[in-house]
């Protein structure tokens, strides 16, 4: 056991976390999920990038057919959901309990706002006849269907995240009201504001590769 | 090393006013790109819509993610994110660029 | 834990072992609720090696099939399934959780003098994910009859047959998540746990090599879960995102499957490689030669393992720039693994060895391991790999690797942390014969089937041409030697684990942390928290010379 | 290693660069056991019951890192090399259109006549144009060491050179189904004017040949 002596340069130097919470920890697991998120995305953007070099005259024109201005507002919606998450954040740092509980309520009925302009978006498309395997996208090339399955699968898979995050977001704002998360204690929220924030990222270059090819 | 900074960074400027600013440069930029497509600039187009995306993104991560006020090792995991992700863009477009 | 007629030599029992119940909770629920890292490490290796006898015994079917050349023992359709299951449940539910989640779960932080794990209860979560993928997975044999794709799910295909893919796929989705989770729980443990005056390069080579893999875990699994909810969408809602015929490109699905299949080999065969490393330097009682060189090509393997999954590719159709710059890299990537071996070699050098069980299986574990890589520059180089490939050579080059590698390790880190995980001792004479008879039927076994390949038997084929008649028997004669040695292993293993005589903290004479706690360690781990000063293998006596 | 009969200089070129590989793995591998052996003996705790640590010597690590790496850029060099041969397409090559379904091989020449078994003339390069019905097959010439998959709605290129006559086995390695280890045919390469009368002729009988004392494989 040799090993086992205390010199005093040694000491505490680490092993954070059992009798207080190890906040710089928790936040590198968030971040280290993110990634794995944006790996998850990653695939997506990979496959679309080598289709859309496959096809790029097919692409161009087949982007013609996404509505720009349902993307762009969109694009404002979420943007503006990330500054009510941080201004949120910043509320409860300052110890504005009900300032952040709004600001985090508005998040979440941004999250939830731009959902439904998705909802009316993908439902005027399908309507349109724009969706896979459809007798409209089949008298088009062959690269036509394989922008509107990424586009579908992307948005559909973003618009999956964007809900998650709002059930998150939730659960946190229970947190706050019911104070168990506070000014003191607010690492969760912060971690949930980076997700939040990562979900908004991936829009933003979802954005100009289905609504601004043309 | 990241061991010492147990304490929570604090002195991360979190003001009101930042964040604002910030949500207008995106709106901003969000505008840009979409008058940018207007404009038929052919091939750049989507170079141009993608750097705004990447000054978008950059603008979230170091601000509303706090990375620029945060530990190192935050900005290297970024760092290692944002280099496997060219890696494999890169490798698979050795294939698909000359594929026959 | 009253044990009667305890042998002489024996040390007291130790005092709130955490293989006692403390809290509310009684019997089976007292582990299942357990966010104990050691509990849910053992609970982690008990189902491993379920599924592991499991793919076992169809291996062993799969090689009965060839005892005539006419293969009329199962026929086509069964024989499909069964190599399909082999690879799923080895691949996904054995050898890529493997160490990490069990051994790695029960050791990690033990090594770095922690109590527990960063995220105990997302840990048990993991588990229950694991769980869950498992049982999916078998759920899918019973939904539209037998899964047939092979364990890549290479589409078209997968994307036609009428069986149970979507699930065993959904499966699999759901154990890749598990493996996230553990992977981001083990970074953030080795990044944030670190009992004081551990520095990173005072860190046990095998935490060095946990942290390479859990890095792998975190950025390449999420690639494969988009490949395979792609799969899923594509079958269950017609999307032609991969079909040739609505304009899709199966080669992409290839280049998707393996960014994260490639680096997942690497998952399976860096955590061997560290507990390598910590059994040769307790058993040559001196210090590793060339930690920073392991270490670093621990990390250095972790990353260049993104850049060759092309070699799984050289006939599939990639352009031909693609396949020399992946040739190109994957003989680059031969080097760290070279370097690996040459150092651990050269730590025997002057030490002073005790060949125990464990460090047999390390001396098996070379000669295998380098048998597996060799033969993989024979894969790498383009010319002899369009010949070899997905033939019994493939077959047999990555069973050296990940069988006579990553396994054999297993099962040695097994014997070498069996004491400490228990507290008590198996037979050692069995171990070290027993190996010596794994060791012959693994030989016999795999070793054929390299001859078999270059003479262009394909793999997948449920029949063969009567001339490979006597390899293929020689082949099945070692499978059954090999199974034999596997189960006077595991008997002895448990019996030791439950029935053997008790051994003190430090059997081995280790110099890691996890030896200067009582074996089985208590409930926190440490008394107190111990504190670094010396670098992981310093065996003072070799030292002070 | 002369396991195979030799079909085409290509299989002997793949051959070389096999040999090549593994005689240098061989050494390594020797190199590699010999020691740890010699060291587990020489060095056992009963003849040396003192260690010594020794953390490392740079100018060995060096060159056993700069050795291995001059070694595998040569193997990589020669069957990158050897490699080339198969894939680039000589301009005196005779087309062929392979295409491949569940769970058989067909083949249709130039002038529109097709073929379940592979005829070829000796001596003359031939140009496969491999493709798929269905899902992904692959076209494998053991005795050529050659192989390439055959993709749905793509079309890859192979080069055969038959430089002998005989009777060589077609079989699919890429999984695809029931029947893949079924899925099997013969390549038979004829004489230059037999195969030349015979893919005039509009009959789809086997050209009668005798094929002497050719090599048949499989």
């Amino acid at each position: 056991m040799s090993e086992i002596s205390l010199p005093e340069s040694a000491k505490h130097t680490g092993h954070a976390g059992h009798p207080k919470k190890d906040v710089h920890g928790i936040k590198m697991g968030m971040w280290l999920f993110l990634m794995t998120e944006l790996l998850l995305f990653s695939g997506m953007f990979l496959l679309y990038s080598a289709y859309r070099y496959f096809y790029t005259k097919e692409f161009h024109e087949a982007a013609m057919y996404t509505h720009t201005l349902f993307g762009t507002v969109n694009t404002m919606v979420l943007l503006t959901s990330s500054l009510t998450m941080a201004l949120s954040i910043t509320a409860l740092e300052r110890g504005k309990k009900w300032l952040s509980v709004t600001f985090l309520s508005s998040t979440i009925a941004l999250g939830l706002g731009f959902l439904v302009i998705k909802y009316v978006e993908w439902s005027t498309e399908i309507h349109e006849g724009i969706y896979p395997g459809s007798p409209m996208l089949f008298k088009h090339p062959r690269g036509f269907e394989l922008f509107f399955a990424m586009y579908y699968l992307m948005t559909g898979l973003h618009g999956l995240h964007v809900l998650v995050g709002c059930g998150l977001l939730t659960v946190m704002l229970i947190f706050i009201i019911k104070g168990k998360i506070t000014q003191e204690d607010s690492v969760r929220l912060e971690a949930a504001g980076l997700y939040w924030h990562l979900i908004d990222i991936i829009w933003i270059f979802l954005f100009p590769l289905f609504y601004l090819v043309n | 090393m990241e061991q010492q900074t147990l304490t929570e960074h604090k002195g991360a400027p979190t003001s009101y006013g930042i964040y604002v600013l910030i949500w207008l440069a995106l709106m901003a930029l969000t505008a840009i790109t979409a008058v940018v497509a207007g404009i038929n600039l052919a091939a750049f187009t989507l170079v141009i819509a993608l750097l705004i995306a990447l000054v978008k993104s950059s603008l979230v991560v170091n601000v509303f993610m706090h990375v620029k006020y945060e530990d190192k090792i935050f900005k290297i995991f970024v760092a290692i994110a944002g280099g496997v992700l060219s890696v494999i863009f890169l490798l698979t477009f050795a294939d698909v660029y000359f594929r026959r | 834990m009253a044990d009667i007629a305890l042998p002489p030599q024996d040390i007291s029992v130790v005092e709130g072992s955490y293989l006692e119940n403390i809290g509310k909770h009684k019997g089976l629920a007292a582990w299942l609720l357990s966010t104990d890292h050691k509990r849910i490490g053992i609970m982690y290796t008990v189902m491993l090696f379920s599924f592991f006898s499991v793919g076992v015994l169809l291996g062993i079917l799969l090689r009965l099939e060839m005892i005539s050349p006419g293969g009329k023992l199962f026929g086509p359709e069964v024989y499909n399934a069964l190599f399909t299951l082999h690879g799923v449940i080895m691949i996904f539910l054995f050898v890529i959780p493997g160490i990490p989640v069990t051994l790695g779960n029960f050791f990690l932080p033990l090594q770095i003098g922690a109590k527990d794990v960063a995220f105990p209860r997302l840990n048990l979560f993991s588990f229950y994910l694991y769980v869950i993928g498992s049982a999916v997975i078998l759920t899918a044999l019973f939904v539209n009859g037998l899964p047939d794709t092979g364990w890549t799910f290479y589409v078209p295909y997968s994307l036609r047959t009428t069986t149970g893919v979507t699930v065993a796929v959904f499966g699999v989705f759901i154990v890749g998540f598990s493996s996230i989770l553990t992977g981001i729980n083990f970074l953030t443990t080795i990044h944030r746990l670190r009992a004081p005056g551990m520095t990173w390069f005072k860190m046990p080579l095998f935490v060095w090599a946990l942290y390479a893999t859990s890095w792998v875990q975190i950025i390449a699994t999420p690639v494969l879960a988009i490949t395979l909810l792609l799969i899923i969408i594509s079958r269950v809602f017609g999307i032609g995102i991969f079909n040739a015929a609505a304009g899709g490109d199966p080669v992409l699905y290839q280049h998707l499957f393996w960014i994260y299949s490639h680096p997942a080999v690497y998952i399976m065969i860096l955590p061997p490689m560290g507990i390598v490393s910590e059994i040769i330097a307790t058993f040559t009682r001196r210090t590793i030669f060339g930690y920073k060189a392991i270490a670093m090509s621990s990390l250095a393997i972790a990353f260049i393992g993104y850049l060759v999954w092309g070699h799984h590719m050289f006939v599939a159709g990639m352009s031909q720039q693609a396949d020399m710059v992946f040739s190109f890299l994957t003989f680059i990537v031969a080097i760290p693994s070279g370097i690996k071996v040459f150092n651990w070699v050269a730590s025997m050098y002057k030490g002073s060895i005790d060949p125990q069980p464990p460090f047999l299986f390390v001396m098996a574990f070379m000669v295998l391991f380098s048998i597996g890589g060799l033969s993989g520059l024979v894969l790498g180089s383009l010319a002899t790999d369009v010949h070899l490939t997905a033939t019994y050579f493939v077959v047999a080059h990555f069973h050296y690797i990940i069988f006579g590698g990553g396994v054999f390790i297993f099962f040695g880190a097994l014997h070498y942390w069996l004491p400490k995980m228990f507290g008590r001792m198996y037979d050692k004479k069995i171990a070290s014969w027993d190996l010596l008879v794994m060791f012959i039927g693994f030989n016999l076994l795999y070793f054929p089937m390299f001859i078999m390949g270059y003479e262009g038997m394909p793999r997948r084929y449920f029949t063969y041409l009567p001339q490979f008649e006597t390899l293929q028997h020689i082949s099945i004669a070692g499978s059954w030697i090999l199974v034999a040695g596997l189960i006077v292993m595991f008997v002895n293993l448990i019996h030791g684990a439950i029935k053997g005589p008790r051994v003190g903290p430090n059997p081995w004479g280790g110099t890691t942390l996890e030896w200067k706690t009582a074996s089985p360690p208590i409930h926190e781990n440490f008394e107190e928290e111990p504190v670094v000063i010396h670098e992981p293998y310093y065996h003072e006596e070799a030292f002070t010379s | 290693m002369r396991l195979l009969p030799y079909a085409l200089n290509h299989a002997q070129a793949v051959d070389d660069v096999m040999r090549f590989i593994v005689i240098c793995s061989l050494i390594l591998f020797t190199i590699v056991v010999a020691t740890m052996v010699f060291f587990v003996f020489k060095y056992n705790h009963k003849r040396n019951p003192r260690a010594t640590s020794i953390p490392g010597n740079v100018p060995l690590e060096i060159f056993w890192t700069v050795i291995p790496t001059v070694l595998v850029l040569a193997m990589f060099y020669v069957g990158w090399e050897a490699y080339l041969q198969i894939r680039i397409v000589p301009k005196n090559a005779m087309p062929v259109k392979v295409f491949a379904r569940q769970w058989s091989f067909s083949f249709e020449y130039m002038n529109g006549k097709r073929c379940d078994t592979l005829y070829v003339p000796k001596g003359r390069p031939i140009d496969c144009l491999i493709t798929s019905l269905d899902v992904i097959h692959s076209f494998y010439l053991p005795a050529f060491r050659e192989k390439q998959d055959a993709l749905p709605d793509r079309i890859r290129h192979m080069v055969v050179y038959p430089e002998h006559l005989g009777v060589f086995d077609v079989v699919c390695t890429q999984y695809c189904g029931l029947d893949h280890s079924l899925m099997k045919t013969k390549m038979i390469v004829l004489p230059d004017t037999t195969f030349d009368s015979w893919i005039k002729s509009s009959s789809t009988a086997e050209p009668k040949v005798a094929l002497g004392d050719s090599t048949i494989y499989f």
